[in-house]
């Protein structure tokens, strides 16, 4: 049923008729009206049987997901930002230990300096932890995957992170078309777990593994990030036969045909990169746009069918790997070998992305004047005074600091 | 001329077994089909009292619990020795997620069996002292806080053996560890430090909290059973010496664990939602030197010219838990 | 199983992993002789029949007693029990209390009627016993057990020897000597009384007898010169016990003296008390610690009201008074004469100054070696002359009833060996069972059951037992503190206290085994064993 | 390159030993490595430790296979662990025991190896004696000296110092040496036996 409604409360709704059994809750931004309507639901006792607990940290709520998901229960929790990194430890013991729990990421920045708003540099963070990391480009998309990150999650027993963009989308008021809980049951069977604590089946799970069979431990986890290449799309289509609706898969294109250039992004900006790159196609340009679903695993044929031999490729993405450039973009030239790739990071710490930056970009790109890295709308002159500063003064004191007071200067102060 | 009638069976109370005893009065180790729910072959070092307090305390949970049980560990020497590719010592189900997170990885665990219906299968958390009062002192208290329904226990050795005998808060003071070395004016881990958590433990207000030693087969099964007894958060600090970490004798290892709380080292008591219910009383009394020269951690503390001093402060601490506990037997206890 | 590879496994895998290999010393069950077997001069399995009194079978126990010991209710009473002497738990708190349980055993049996074992198989061998005390019943006993008729003869009219005629009554009723002696009887001995025997060659040569074992005690008292006027009494406690014994006992009056420090004199100054004196005095020449007698007949002594003069020799009785002249111990425990004297009223003087034993049946036997009044004898207790044994009181030992027995078995022993023409084999000896060994923790913290004493009062006036029996929960109680010294118990602590699961319990009575497979040799099994029966071994190259 | 294997048990100071041996080695100016094997055993549980020395830099990092020598610092060991893999025929072998390689059971070992390879050494008892304490170690790299030729003792007892201090490295030092005469004095025997 189309409702007009806060992403949250969709994710929250969507996430009740997946019938979890058990939901850990610890509080941050901006995840946490999720968990708060969650609980709600338990504790009207719409959504049972189901335990709601309060943990006392994000590391207790991965770790509470880790043995209720062992003991054979459908486990989820939420979470964003600091509270991803506080539980990183139990995010990478619960891929290692094959266990199919379901989280929200509400994508967010990662301090210090403390932020909250949307980047993706919690994503990146735990890229190579073994979770499957599905991006959704709006609240629709958002609600129809966490549906299909339990199936998936489930059918190969990996855990799986929806991340959707924080704020952008989690605060967000618009029209979602909720899968009723009959359509979810259909789609969706009882979680059979692959390993289970039984007293009447007891095994020991968690071994310590040597250098003796470590590498092939890690070999197995990669191969079901492969077959997840396979059952994501096929969710997908299965998905879409059932409901008439396009949600998830490995990638989106976008008015990619005769594009010689393409932008590449994932998550809510792919929406305003759609609206610049309709403006340009009605004014000729040839340009289309990918957005990436699946960023673990990653798609590299899907991507690499998908931008062929393009003239240039653009992508925009929300985090970057410091001292390197592009972690969207060192994937993307993987699968995509000599074609010139630009990077561009953008919306760090919940910057807009505006279309006419986009267009900027576009067109510093075809006059060949986008460098390899390039950062979206950077204030060159506080990078310049503070480089500067930072040459001349020895207790220059953190920077972050002094971009605020630069920043916070009179204007007729600032060069 | 008076005579007094004594239930008495020779070693009735103090030994594993006894064939003069009735079966319900013999210890759950006494038993032939007792579950050995860590079996042979693990890789703990010779008299390792970790290996031997967890099949105490796991076989008579087993019992209580007709076998329906299931056991979280934290890493550390019990999960290292107990597990290593391709052979496991645990007969029983046996989780190991992470160093700190054993007690939320169990709360998580009863979760899942209350929601699916399987109320009688009982969880218990396990870890050592480090997993217990250091990294996992978080989602411990955050267990005992939810009253959540899971037995925790604490194999207490002192110091984080797996590493190879480092410091924790729950060494004893003056103790030599890798990283508390025996050397400058106050030599060994200084006084004033170091976490007591069974009180803390207490100061949650959840049902059971009680001490055991390796030594006293008899109370720590029957703590067990009383702590099985309650619905929710549970906890059961098991004082576990350790060979390798105390530079003890391998034989030593129950002779230590009685010495400790023969000497007031470690009181043996029980509490309930909060409050002291039960004291295991000192029967032979004995001075701290006993305890600690059969361990090299306090080689320093003896010899020429010794630190009688920090014996003394020692004994002080042993003193102070006798009269804070009343672990000294009255004529009325007689 | 279908489980994810590698980080999840299948329960019971570990045994494969064989910890054997860690080990650089092995544990070991070893059975070590406990000090109340190895103290005991009759050699009674004591550890062993107190493990079934432990449990409640009396019948079993006093079985396994009565393999070395026909005559367990006598002994329960006048036994010196030098086994709690011995007994390891006198580290504890106070030994264990085997002669009262030893005791109990025998006197439920004599309720209860149970026999010895049957007679062996007839050898066709006649053997002459000669004197029916203790030693001479006991190797009576033995002899018929192993198949040998016995011709059992006595210069007194009734069996017992000292037990009757030496013993008083209130410490062994007659009623349970004639029992045990009855029940040896009924195992088919020829008994003989009222017959001294003048010389054992031509005894040995009229009764046909193959060997023969010469028992006939020390029935002589001992006397010393003391001056003393035509109008005063002076008896031996040998015959005067003797003569209560028959029922005849001698008029001494009110005021008696016994001279003496021993047993023997404690209990002719109780009888005395109970035939009426109203002043029973011991003179006794050193200190009570230096006092040869038993503690606790010393106790009950006093406790009866008979005094001590200690420190004092008697030096002339005349005109109804004793003149005692005072001693004092030199630096070595010796007593020398002080020059300075005191005076005692007394009506009769009892001399209770040891015995001698009257060898003149031997005359005619010249290859029977004698010397310092006794009988030498072999390990065996075979004279010089083969086929000749002796024991009891005639063979040089300690004299009580207790070695009497111990030498009557040891000389049938002997007496089989010899009509058979072998050589006995001496049984192997384990290794003490030294306290040392014993982890007392384990043990319950109990004092010993007293046996309950007839009232003070009581006794003075009559002849009945004084000391009396435990009932079946104290006798019960006592056999449980035992500490079963070297010996397993079964008290499960090796299986429970293994952190290795490497020890195989197999059940009732079977003990334990090792599984040298996992067992990484820490020790700790041996170091918590109570009663030390298991050793570390160097393990083998 | 000489790669040398030693055995013995956790808490024996197995390590220490091939510690010991790259330290001698370094001090006579050569290139040494040694490095320990990592398991979840603990005390008590058969060990090994490894140690190369080269007059090279030594860059390998492989497992020594096929080592030159092989130390055994407790011959519990001996039918439990298969001690000799690897071992060429021309290989050392160097056993902490007052027995001989027969009496222990490896006749197998002497048909295969040279005589004057095979030596024993009572490291135990030498410490006992010069150290107080039954460990081994030192004795035993005083032994290896006299067999292999590959360090000289003054070394082993520069090494011993340096981990020691003075007082307890020179007690070390003094088992090494006795360990030393005593494997030199056996050798002796055996190469006698070969001229005669």
């Amino acid at each position: 049923m189309l409702q007009q409604i806060e992403g949250s409360h969709a994710i929250a709704e969507s996430v009740a008729r997946c019938r979890p059994e058990v939901v850990c809750a610890y509080p941050i931004s901006p995840q946490t009206h999720i968990i708060e309507a969650i609980g709600a639901m338990v504790k009207e006792g719409t959504l049972a049987p189901c335990e709601f607990i309060n943990v006392e940290s994000e590391f207790a709520a991965m770790s509470v997901s880790i043995g209720a998901s062992a003991a054979g229960a459908r486990a989820y929790t939420a979470t964003a930002s600091q509270g991803l990194l506080f539980m990183i430890e139990a995010v990478y013991n619960a891929a290692g230990l094959g266990l199919p729990i379901v989280m929200t990421l509400a994508n967010r920045a990662i301090g210090a300096p403390i932020n909250i708003w949307n980047d993706h540099s919690d994503a990146m963070a735990v890229r190579d932890s073994g979770w499957i990391q599905l991006f959704a480009e709006t609240n629709q998309e958002a609600a129809d995957l966490h549906v299909q990150a339990f199936r998936l999650a489930e059918d190969l027993s990996v855990p799986v992170m929806v991340c959707m963009d924080g704020f952008i989308l989690t605060h967000a008021v618009e029209g979602v078309d909720l899968l009723d809980q009959e359509q979810v049951d259909r789609f969706l069977p009882p979680y059979e777990p692959r390993q289970v604590l039984d007293p009447e089946d007891p095994a020991s799970i968690g071994a310590m593994v040597g250098p003796e069979a470590f590498e092939e431990v890690r070999y197995l986890a990669h191969l079901r990030q492969l077959d997840a290449l396979d059952r994501i799309p096929e969710i997908a289509a299965e998905f879409a036969e059932m409901f008439g609706r396009d949600s998830g898969g490995l990638v989106r294109p976008y008015r990619l045909a005769d594009a010689d250039t393409v932008i590449v992004a994932m998550g809510s900006v792919l929406g305003t990169i759609k609206d610049a790159v309709d403006e340009r196609r009605e004014a000729g340009e040839r340009i289309g746009v990918l957005g990436i679903t699946s960023f673990r695993p990653f798609p590299l044929e899907a991507v690499r069918q998908a931008l062929g031999a393009r003239e240039r490729v653009i992508v925009v993405e929300k985090a970057f790997s410091l001292g390197m450039g592009g972690v969207l973009a060192t994937d993307v030239a993987m699968a995509i070998g000599t074609t010139t790739l630009h990077t561009v990071v953008a919306g760090l710490g919940g910057r807009p992305i505006t279309r006419v930056a986009l267009l900027d970009m576009v067109d510093r790109a075809r006059a060949g004047a986008l460098e390899p890295l390039s950062f979206l709308d950077l204030d060159e002159g506080v990078i310049a005074r503070e480089r500067a500063r930072m040459a001349t003064v020895r207790r220059s004191g953190p920077f972050a600091e002094n971009v605020l007071r630069d920043l916070g200067r009179p204007r007729e102060d600032q060069a | 001329m008076s005579e007094t009638r004594v239930h008495f069976y020779q070693v009735g109370s103090f030994a594993v077994g006894n064939r003069l005893l009735s079966a319900g009065e013999r210890t759950v180790q006494s038993d032939r089909r007792r579950t050995n729910s860590i079996d042979s072959g693990h890789r703990a070092c010779q008299g390792c009292g970790e290996a031997l307090g967890a099949r105490y305390a796991l076989d008579a949970a087993m019992r209580v619990t007709s076998g329906q049980l299931v056991a979280v560990n934290a890493t550390g020497c019990l999960e290292v020795f107990s597990t290593p590719f391709p052979e496991t010592s645990w007969q029983i189900p046996w989780l190991h997620s992470l160093f700190g997170n054993a007690p939320a990885v169990a709360t998580g665990v009863a979760a899942a069996m209350r929601v699916k219906g399987r109320d009688q299968v009982r969880v218990v958390g396990q870890a050592g002292d480090g997993g217990t009062v250091d990294i996992g002192f978080g989602t411990l208290s955050g267990m005992f806080e939810r009253n959540d329904d899971v037995l925790f226990i604490c194999y207490d050795n002192e110091g984080y053996m797996n590493t190879g005998v480092q410091r924790s808060a729950a060494t004893p003071p003056a103790a030599r560890t890798a990283t508390t070395d025996a050397v400058g004016p106050e030599p060994g881990n200084p006084f004033g430090q170091g976490k007591d958590l069974p009180r803390i433990a207490m100061a949650h207000g959840i049902p059971y909290v009680a001490t055991a030693t390796v030594a006293d087969l008899h109370d720590l099964e029957r703590k067990v059973e009383r702590a099985m007894s309650f619905h929710g958060a549970r906890y059961l600090h098991v004082f576990v010496p350790c060979p390798l970490g105390w530079g003890a004798a391998s034989n030593d290892t129950i002779h230590l664990a009685r010495l400790a709380k023969e000497t007031g080292i470690f009181p043996v008591y029980e509490a309930e939602y909060g409050e002291v219910t039960g004291v295991t009383k000192i029967r032979r009394p004995a001075p701290v030197t006993d305890y600690l020269r059969l361990q090299r951690r306090y080689a320093h503390l003896f010899g020429h010219p010794g630190r009688p001093d920090v014996v003394a402060r020692l004994q002080a601490m042993a003193d102070a838990n006798i009269a804070r506990y009343g672990l000294l037997a009255t004529e009325e206890d007689e | 199983m279908d489980r994810p590879f590698a980080i999840t496994l299948d329960v019971g895998t570990s045994r494969a992993n064989h910890t054997g290999s860690w080990r650089i010393e092995r544990p070991v069950y070893v059975d070590r002789l406990p000090p109340c077997n190895d103290a005991c001069p009759a050699g009674e399995n004591i550890q062993g029949w107190l493990y079934h009194a432990e449990s409640g079978d009396y019948e079993s126990a006093w079985r396994t007693l009565v393999q070395e010991n026909p005559l367990p209710a006598v002994m329960g009473r006048v036994c010196f029990h030098p086994c709690e002497t011995a007994c390891n738990r006198v580290h504890v708190d106070e030994a264990v209390g085997i002669n009262a349980v030893e005791r109990f055993l025998g006197d439920t049996a004599i309720e209860r009627g149970w026999s010895l074992p049957a007679p062996g198989p007839d050898t066709g061998h006649t053997v002459l016993v000669v004197g029916a005390g203790p030693a001479g019943l006991s190797a009576a006993y033995h002899l018929r057990r192993l198949g040998h008729a016995v011709r059992l003869v006595d210069s007194s009219p009734r069996l017992g020897g000292m037990l009757r005629y030496g013993i008083p009554a209130y410490r062994l009723p007659r009623a349970v000597l004639d029992a045990e002696i009855d029940r040896i009887l009924a195992l088919g001995v020829e008994v003989v009384t009222s017959h001294p025997v003048l010389d054992i060659e031509a005894e040995q040569r009229a009764c046909g007898a193959d060997a023969v074992f010469l028992a006939v005690g020390a029935q002589l008292g001992k006397r010393v010169h003391i001056p003393a006027g035509d109008s005063t009494k002076v008896v031996d406690a040998v015959s005067f016990l003797h003569q209560v014994a028959d029922d005849d006992p001698p008029l001494l009056g009110r005021r008696v003296v016994v001279y003496g420090g021993g047993d023997t004199a404690m209990d002719a100054a109780r009888t005395a008390r109970r035939l009426g004196a109203t002043d029973a005095v011991i003179v006794y020449r050193r200190n009570r610690d230096k006092m040869p007698a038993h503690p606790e007949e010393v106790e009950q002594a006093l406790g009866e009201g008979v005094k001590v003069r200690w420190l004092s020799t008697i030096d002339r009785f005349e005109g109804g008074r004793l003149v005692l002249e005072r001693m004092r111990l030199t630096p070595d425990g010796l007593p020398e004469p002080t020059g300075e004297y005191d005076e005692l009223d007394a009506d009769a003087l009892v001399l209770a100054l040891g015995q001698d034993t009257d060898l003149s049946l031997l005359e005619g036997a010249g290859a029977v070696s004698v010397s310092n009044g006794v009988v030498e004898v072999g390990l065996q207790m075979m004279t010089t002359q083969p086929g000749i044994f002796a024991g009891g009181d005639v063979a040089p030992s300690d004299r009580t009833a207790t070695v009497a027995i111990g030498h009557g078995k040891h000389a049938a022993r002997g007496i089989d060996a010899y009509l058979r023409g072998e050589t006995p084999a001496s049984p192997e000896r384990h290794d003490l069972a030294s306290f040392d060994r014993l982890n007392t923790w384990y043990y319950a913290d109990a004092p010993r059951t007293q046996r309950p004493e007839l009232e003070l009062v009581r006794r003075q006036t009559n002849f009945e037992e004084v000391v009396r029996g435990l009932t079946e929960d104290n006798a019960l109680f006592e056999a449980r503190r035992c500490l079963s010294c070297g010996n397993c118990f079964e008290c499960d602590n090796c299986f429970g206290v293994c952190p290795d699961n490497a020890v195989i319990k197999l059940g009732p009575g079977e003990r334990y085994a090792f599984n040298y497979d996992f067992c990484k040799g820490c020790g700790i099994c041996a170091s918590e064993c109570p009663c030390g029966a298991i050793e570390m071994v160097p393990e083998r190259i | 390159m000489f790669q040398v294997r030693i055995h013995g048990r956790g808490g024996q100071g197995v390590v220490t030993a091939a510690e010991l041996l790259a330290v001698a080695a370094f001090r006579e100016g050569r290139h040494a490595q040694a490095f320990p094997s990592f398991g979840s055993e603990r005390t008590g549980a058969p060990v090994v430790s490894y140690c190369r020395i080269d007059d090279r830099e030594i860059r390998t990092r492989e497992p020594i296979n096929a080592p030159d020598a092989v130390v055994i610092q407790d011959v519990t060991l001996i039918h439990q662990v298969d001690l000799f893999s690897g071992l060429e025929e021309s290989g050392y072998v160097l056993i902490n025991t007052s027995r001989t390689f027969t009496e222990l059971g490896l006749g197998e070992l002497v048909e295969r190896c040279r005589p004057d390879h095979l030596m024993t050494c009572p490291a135990t008892e030498l410490a006992l004696e010069h150290v107080g304490r039954p460990v081994p170690n030192a004795a035993l790299l005083g032994g290896f000296a006299a067999l292999t030729g590959q360090v000289p003792i003054h070394a082993i007892g520069d090494a011993l110092r340096d981990r020691f201090g003075p007082t307890i490295g020179e007690r070390n030092l003094a088992a090494a040496t006795a360990a030393f005469d005593h494997v030199r004095a056996q050798m002796e025997v055996v190469s006698g036996a070969a001229a005669d």
